[in-house]
């Protein structure tokens, strides 16, 4: 998008995001709640959860949901719930790592490219659209593999495939910012390099990157569970959606559909959040397309 | 048309650096940035072991002579021997499994296109009334749905409880066709097999829904985004003043125009489909190269891993020169 | 003369997230069969979607909410969608400003004008294809360039398509918002020249919706003058470039460099253009007017006939 | 004029911009075309004078403003300023020339930072160049908003650009050209873009300005009647070359160039008892990557003879400051 109106279309969205837009805004306020709703669970997982998560025996195999166990009992006997409830807290921990750190990679290096240009540009850029050009979750689980299990590998995973997305978007922002015409202007009352990345730039490229964040928090948290439910990734201690639910395959054709459904659901849930916050913002700082 | 042959032969020819970029940046993952050995190994062995694992995989060499020797074997259509088992060629292997993954993702695209672009369509011409915003949120549901979880909850409804379909595998057992094309469906209708023509699409029915649904919602709100663009543009406008019915503004002018983002979005789309694939295919057991590729995880066959990336990589330039050269004939734009 | 649009307290307001945008506020209006009007207004008087209340393509959310719209003794607003794609384009059509968006770049500039035929009349494509040709050169564009697509051509030649397009099927009535605004001055010349020639050739009446006020001398027989929403003056060409009666049309046209003087000393308006989500009280002018008086900010001045023919909204009449 | 230094001086000035290909497509392809958006100007500026280049779309005047500006850097050519060439100042040399030459774009909506109130965007220049801050800036700013009519200025200072109107961000424009005090302002259509009924307004604001803070300018326009107006003298520019040039009653009154004739005889008069005799041109303004050969125009002239397709015409001095490119004159 080679649109000099971009900027201007952000700040007066922006200056609407507290008044108007009703759908708009009650997806964002949804999104949020649901995150907020996950941020606490996991915070608070000690004190809420009914039992140990890794505890088997706590109930029978197989238990349905009863007011014991309100999600059932999984095929070791553990609480559901409490699984449930303690998985929060890995995913979280991840993607949130994963995000912050691509996204200061990719908006450094995509700032950095964008603006300095040339054949750094061009071999920057050409390795970060091939890097892109692969399904997300194939470059997960190539990553996966190479570096084994453990926490710190899949939060490296995830950032590299992260990476570019946000450098890709910076680096667009930078060169419709830097080819927009109050840049020039800047430049003709001689302002320079510095002047013109953190006065004119960088405050014209940031608006976007929330969006992209709460969008790419829900992509990220879809590839996590499926590294785990590939067997990929996080040691077997740890309790995780993604991995419980491969497991609850396992009775499904006994009509046993609680072990899957419940940690199926958190990760839906948890994505369905932040896509509703990242799409309702978007609808909001771009009002290009709903104004009208 | 001589400009049009031009352009496709040069657009072929730039397949060539495409591919080699992609091929750079798989050897720079797999090789540069991860340790091979101690991915298949995991860390401890002894180390005559590495090092027989070294010699085998040719890593004892310098880096840049690896990444000639990968080249020029890749030059070869030689993607290795799996290091489980018999030992057979990577690309046999791939290439017994791949028309069960071609089978699903075109039966799966066909089914998100045309969800996608037809409740796209409706939402643009219903734009900010109710029907609109419900389509909106199926958009962004379907952005939010887990494969694997989709998966089991139809799996649940429509195998275990109401027992309609299959939940797994792409035939029940003998009923196969007779393989022609590797493509259930199709073998099955050139061998003029009923029984197994049948079987096969109630075979192919879940997991088509399943990866359909879950892709559809890019082709909803992309259809939807370009569709009301469109709407508003001056030509449309034009074309309702010369007393066009709204059908053929519609129709004809306004979704081939919004058609043209839409491919573009499609052959990126592209590796979503492969992505989607994979968590499908593990889902339902579906014999393909996603299946295949989760099967080998376990067993950490490093060149069998390899290799399949390396044929994705294939299909993702191969894909983009296809859609590139549809774009010439839908956009005249181009040729000039 | 006869009488061919008739249009009585039209008005079209768009529903904004802002506020009810007054754009055209209760205009009445008359033209014969045959002539030119020149409408001119700034941006933001109302002129453009005044010429697309008359064909009702107002886009959303703008709606024709008041007012009769008779052409040639039909009432156009009353009319269902289908009914009014038969006069679109037939008995009514448009010129657009911008020619390099208001053709689909996708389809051949020949098939546009098959399209339009085909879509009103009973014909095989053949003879659709012959006429159109027939069309094309009548514009002055070449037959072999039929099958080219609108980015292989220049803007003043896709602007001649266009002229094309809403001649095609020989109209009463032809309205062009502003036709010539995006094409640099040569051209301009060109093609209201061409504009003229066919629009005597095919004897249709023609609204010239413009801001450029010195365009209206060569092309139009009547100006009509508009200012926030409303007509404000309306008279034939001459007496209007001798005289302006409204202190708005005087001011726009003393605001105008003029190449016939050698020393001219522009006078510019005071203020900004009205804010049609709350428009000044009284005359819409006067907040701008060198004469309003304290009636003025109070009133609204109705449409005062001073001679034949000749109106202006505006009490020093 | 004629007096004895001019303020600007270009000599042969070229620009050619390479058509934009993609990196992949570069591997495949060694030929790279140039648009010739500016091929071989040359003029003086007096100072104090008002000199206009007038053109339609595509003839390489909005290029030369931004090359004069010192934006974008020659492909060919020297620029003066003063006595001293500017063609080629770097780095702090060029920052410190900015103070001097300034330009106003066309574009009033785009030009200012969406991000900055309106007097940071017009009080930015004076940080730039370390000549006011803090209480002192904010005097001058709003001195300077004042000025180009912005009152009362305290209310500006602290609005954004996309609360004002585009009459109202011009005048911002205009405001930040004039704050740093330069000798020289490059105004590239600065009234194209605003309301009929705020051009006027725009223009004597600019006339104003000139007087009191004795500026010269070199005004952009498509617009001739605007360039009548305002200016003292008169380039008329097609396909990136000078084709006549003159005081402005030379070129009304005594206009050479069959393409001036052409372009004079099209511009609509605001008067409808005024007939006039029009110069028919035939054709299209060729591309600018392969412009014809021999007299640019010769495709389009009404009078071109064999000479013109073979041998290119130089810009000759007719008559006191009244320079031709055409072969009929001589």
């Amino acid at each position: 998008m080679a649109n000099l109106t971009i900027p201007r279309m952000i700040m007066s969205g922006l200056s609407r995001l507290s008044l108007r837009r009703g759908a708009e805004r009650l997806f964002v306020v949804a999104g949020l709640a649901i995150i907020l709703a996950f941020v606490f669970m996991a915070i608070l997982a000690p004190v809420i959860a009914p039992y140990d998560p890794n505890k088997t025996g706590v109930g029978r195999l197989y238990e349905s949901p009863n007011p014991r166990f309100p999600m059932g009992t999984d095929r070791l006997g553990r609480d559901i719930l409490s699984r449930v409830i303690w998985g929060s807290r890995i995913v979280l921990i991840v993607t949130l790592s994963s995000m912050a750190l691509s996204s200061i990679c990719g908006v450094i290096l995509g700032l950095i490219s964008g603006y300095v240009g040339g054949k750094l540009d061009t071999v920057l850029s050409l390795f970060m659209d091939s890097l892109y050009a692969f399904p997300g979750l194939i470059l997960a689980i190539a990553l996966a593999v190479m570096l084994g299990q453990g926490i710190m590998p899949v939060i490296v995973s995830l950032t590299v495939v992260y990476v570019p997305i946000y450098f890709r978007m910076i680096r667009g922002e930078v060169l419709s910012v830097k080819e927009s015409l109050f840049v020039e202007a800047a430049r003709a009352v001689g302002a320079n390099g510095r002047t013109l990345i953190f006065k004119y730039i960088f405050p014209n490229v940031i608006p976007s990157i929330p969006i992209v964040l709460s969008l790419n928090a829900a992509d990220a948290v879809l590839t996590l569970a499926a590294l785990s439910f590939l067997g990929l990734g996080l040691p077997a201690h740890i309790p995780d959606w993604g991995f419980d639910l491969r497991m609850g395959y396992g009775a499904l054709t006994a009509k046993i559909w609680w072990p899957g459904t419940f940690p199926g659901l958190m990760i839906v849930l948890l994505t369905l959040g932040f896509s509703l916050f990242g799409e309702g913002l978007a609808e909001i700082l771009n009002p290009k397309l709903s104004r009208r | 048309m001589t400009s049009l042959r031009v352009y496709i032969i040069r657009r072929i020819l730039l397949s060539i650096p495409m591919m080699l970029i992609l091929l750079s940046v798989v050897f720079v993952v797999l090789r540069v940035a991860g340790d091979p050995v101690s991915a298949i190994l995991g860390g401890h062995a002894p180390l005559e072991e590495i090092e027989r694992i070294r010699r085998q995989l040719g890593l004892d060499k310098p880096l840049y002579i690896q990444y000639i020797d990968y080249l020029s074997s890749l030059i070869r259509l030689d993607l290795g021997r799996s290091m489980i088992w018999g030992q057979r060629p990577v690309l046999t292997e791939i290439l017994e499994h791949f028309p069960a993954t071609l089978e699903l993702s075109i039966s799966a695209f066909t089914f998100s296109v045309l969800l996608g672009v037809f409740t796209g369509v409706l939402s643009a011409r219903r734009h900010n009334r109710l029907t609109d915003r419900i389509i909106r949120l199926y958009g962004i549901i379907t952005y939010s749905i887990f494969i694997p979880w989709f998966g089991l909850i139809l799996q649940l409804i429509f195998g275990v409880y109401l027992g309609w379909l299959p939940i797994s595998g792409r035939s029940d057992p003998g009923m196969a066709p007779q393989t022609i094309t590797g493509l259930y469906v199709l073998d099955s209708i050139l061998t003029m097999n009923l029984p197994s023509l049948i079987d096969s699409i109630r075979h192919l029915i879940l997991p088509t829904i399943t990866l359909g649904i879950y892709l559809s919602g890019i082709y909803t709100r992309l259809t939807r985004t370009h569709m009301i663009e469109v709407l508003q543009s001056d030509f449309i406008r034009a074309a309702r003043a010369r007393g066009l019915s709204e059908r053929t503004v519609i129709y004809k002018h306004a979704l081939k125009n919004a058609f043209i983002p839409i491919l573009t979005m499609m052959g990126l789309q592209f590796a979503l489909l492969l992505a989607g694939a994979v968590l499908t295919e593990t889902t339902f057991s579906w014999p393909g190269m996603g299946y295949f590729l989760y099967e080998r995880i376990s067993y950490r066959d490093f060149t069998t891993i390899q290799g399949t990336i390396v044929f994705i990589a294939a299909l993702i330039v191969l894909i983009s020169l296809i859609v590139d050269i549809i774009y010439v004939y839908i956009d005249p734009r181009i040729r000039y | 003369m006869s009488q061919l649009l008739k249009i009585e307290g039209l008005s079209v307001h768009y529903y904004t997230e802002d506020g009810i945008v007054r754009a055209v506020d209760k205009v009445d209006f008359l033209m014969n069969r045959g002539e030119t009007i020149g409408l001119v207004g700034e941006s933001g008087s109302g002129k453009s979607t005044f010429g697309l209340a008359i064909l009702r393509l107002v886009p959303p959310p703008g709606r024709i909410v008041g007012g009769k719209i008779i052409f040639d003794g039909t009432e156009l607003t009353s009319l269902d969608e289908r009914e009014m794609q038969k006069i679109r384009g037939r008995r009514i059509s448009m010129v657009f400003q911008d020619p390099t968006t208001s053709l689909d770049p996708l389809m051949k500039v020949g098939d546009h004008l098959v399209e339009t035929i085909m879509a009103h009349e009973n014909v095989t494509r053949e003879e659709a294809k012959e006429r159109a040709l027939k069309m094309l050169e009548q514009v002055g564009i070449r037959p072999e360039r039929f099958g080219d697509y609108p980015h292989q051509f220049s803007g003043g030649m896709r602007q001649r398509v266009g002229i094309a397009l809403a001649l095609a099927l020989n109209p009463d009535l032809v309205i062009a918002d502003e036709p010539t605004s995006s094409l640099d001055v040569i051209v301009q010349f060109q093609i209201l020249d061409l504009m003229k020639r066919l629009k005597e050739l095919y004897d249709m009446g023609m609204i010239l919706v413009t801001h450029d006020i010195s365009i209206v001398p060569g092309i139009a027989d009547r100006i009509a003058l508009m200012y926030a929403g409303q007509l404000i003056e309306l008279a034939d060409v001459n007496s209007f470039f001798d005289e302006p009666l409204h202190p708005y049309g005087k001011a726009l046209l003393e605001s105008v460099p003029n190449i016939q003087f050698s020393d001219q000393k522009l006078k510019y308006i005071l203020g900004n253009p009205p804010d049609l989500i709350n428009p000044p009280r009284g005359c819409r002018f006067s907040p701008r007017c060198p004469y309003a008086t304290e009636r003025c900010r109070r009133e609204e001045p109705p449409m005062i006939n001073v001679g034949s023919d000749r109106l202006v909204k505006c009490f020093r009449y | 004029m004629g007096s004895a230094m001019p303020i600007i001086r270009v000599v042969n000035l070229k620009k050619y911009f390479p058509v934009q290909q993609s990196f992949l497509e570069r591997l495949l392809s060694r030929r790279i075309d140039y648009i010739r958006a500016v091929d071989g100007v040359s003029f003086e500026i007096e100072k104090g004078e008002v000199f206009s280049i007038a053109g339609e779309s595509g003839c390489g005047k909005t290029t030369t403003g931004r090359l004069v500006a010192r934006l974008i850097d020659p492909t060919e050519g020297r620029i003066y300023f003063g006595e001293r060439e500017i063609t080629s100042l770097k780095g702090e040399d060029l920052r410190r020339l900015r103070r001097h030459i300034q330009i106003i774009f066309q574009n009033p909506y785009a030009s200012l930072n969406p991000r900055m109130k309106i007097g940071d965007n017009v009080g930015h220049p004076l940080e730039i160049h370390g000549l006011a801050y803090g209480e002192e800036r904010r005097r001058l700013v709003m001195e300077m908003l004042e000025r180009v009519g912005l009152q009362p200025a305290s209310k500006f200072y602290n609005a954004y650009p996309h609360e004002l109107s585009g009459g109202q961000r011009q005048r911002v424009a205009v405001a930040r050209a004039m704050i740093l005090k330069p000798d020289f302002i490059v105004a590239d259509e600065p009234i194209s873009m605003i309301d009929v009924s705020l051009r006027a307004r725009i223009l004597e604001l600019m006339i104003q300005l000139k007087e009191e803070l004795n500026l010269t300018y070199l005004f952009i326009t498509h617009d001739l009647a605007v360039a009548k107006y305002i200016s003292d003298r008169i380039a008329i520019m097609y396909l990136g070359k000078i084709v006549e040039m003159g005081s402005k009653e030379a070129i009304f009154s005594d206009p050479k160039h069959p393409y001036t004739e052409a372009l004079l005889s099209a511009i609509p008069i605001p008067n409808p008892r005024v007939k006039r005799k029009r110069v028919e041109l035939k054709g299209e303004v060729p591309s600018p990557i392969n412009p014809p050969p021999g007299c640019i125009f010769h495709t389009r002239c009404p009078l071109a003879m064999d000479i013109c397709q073979r041998e290119e015409p130089e810009l000759v001095e007719i008559e006191d400051g009244h320079l031709v490119s055409c072969h009929l004159i001589k």
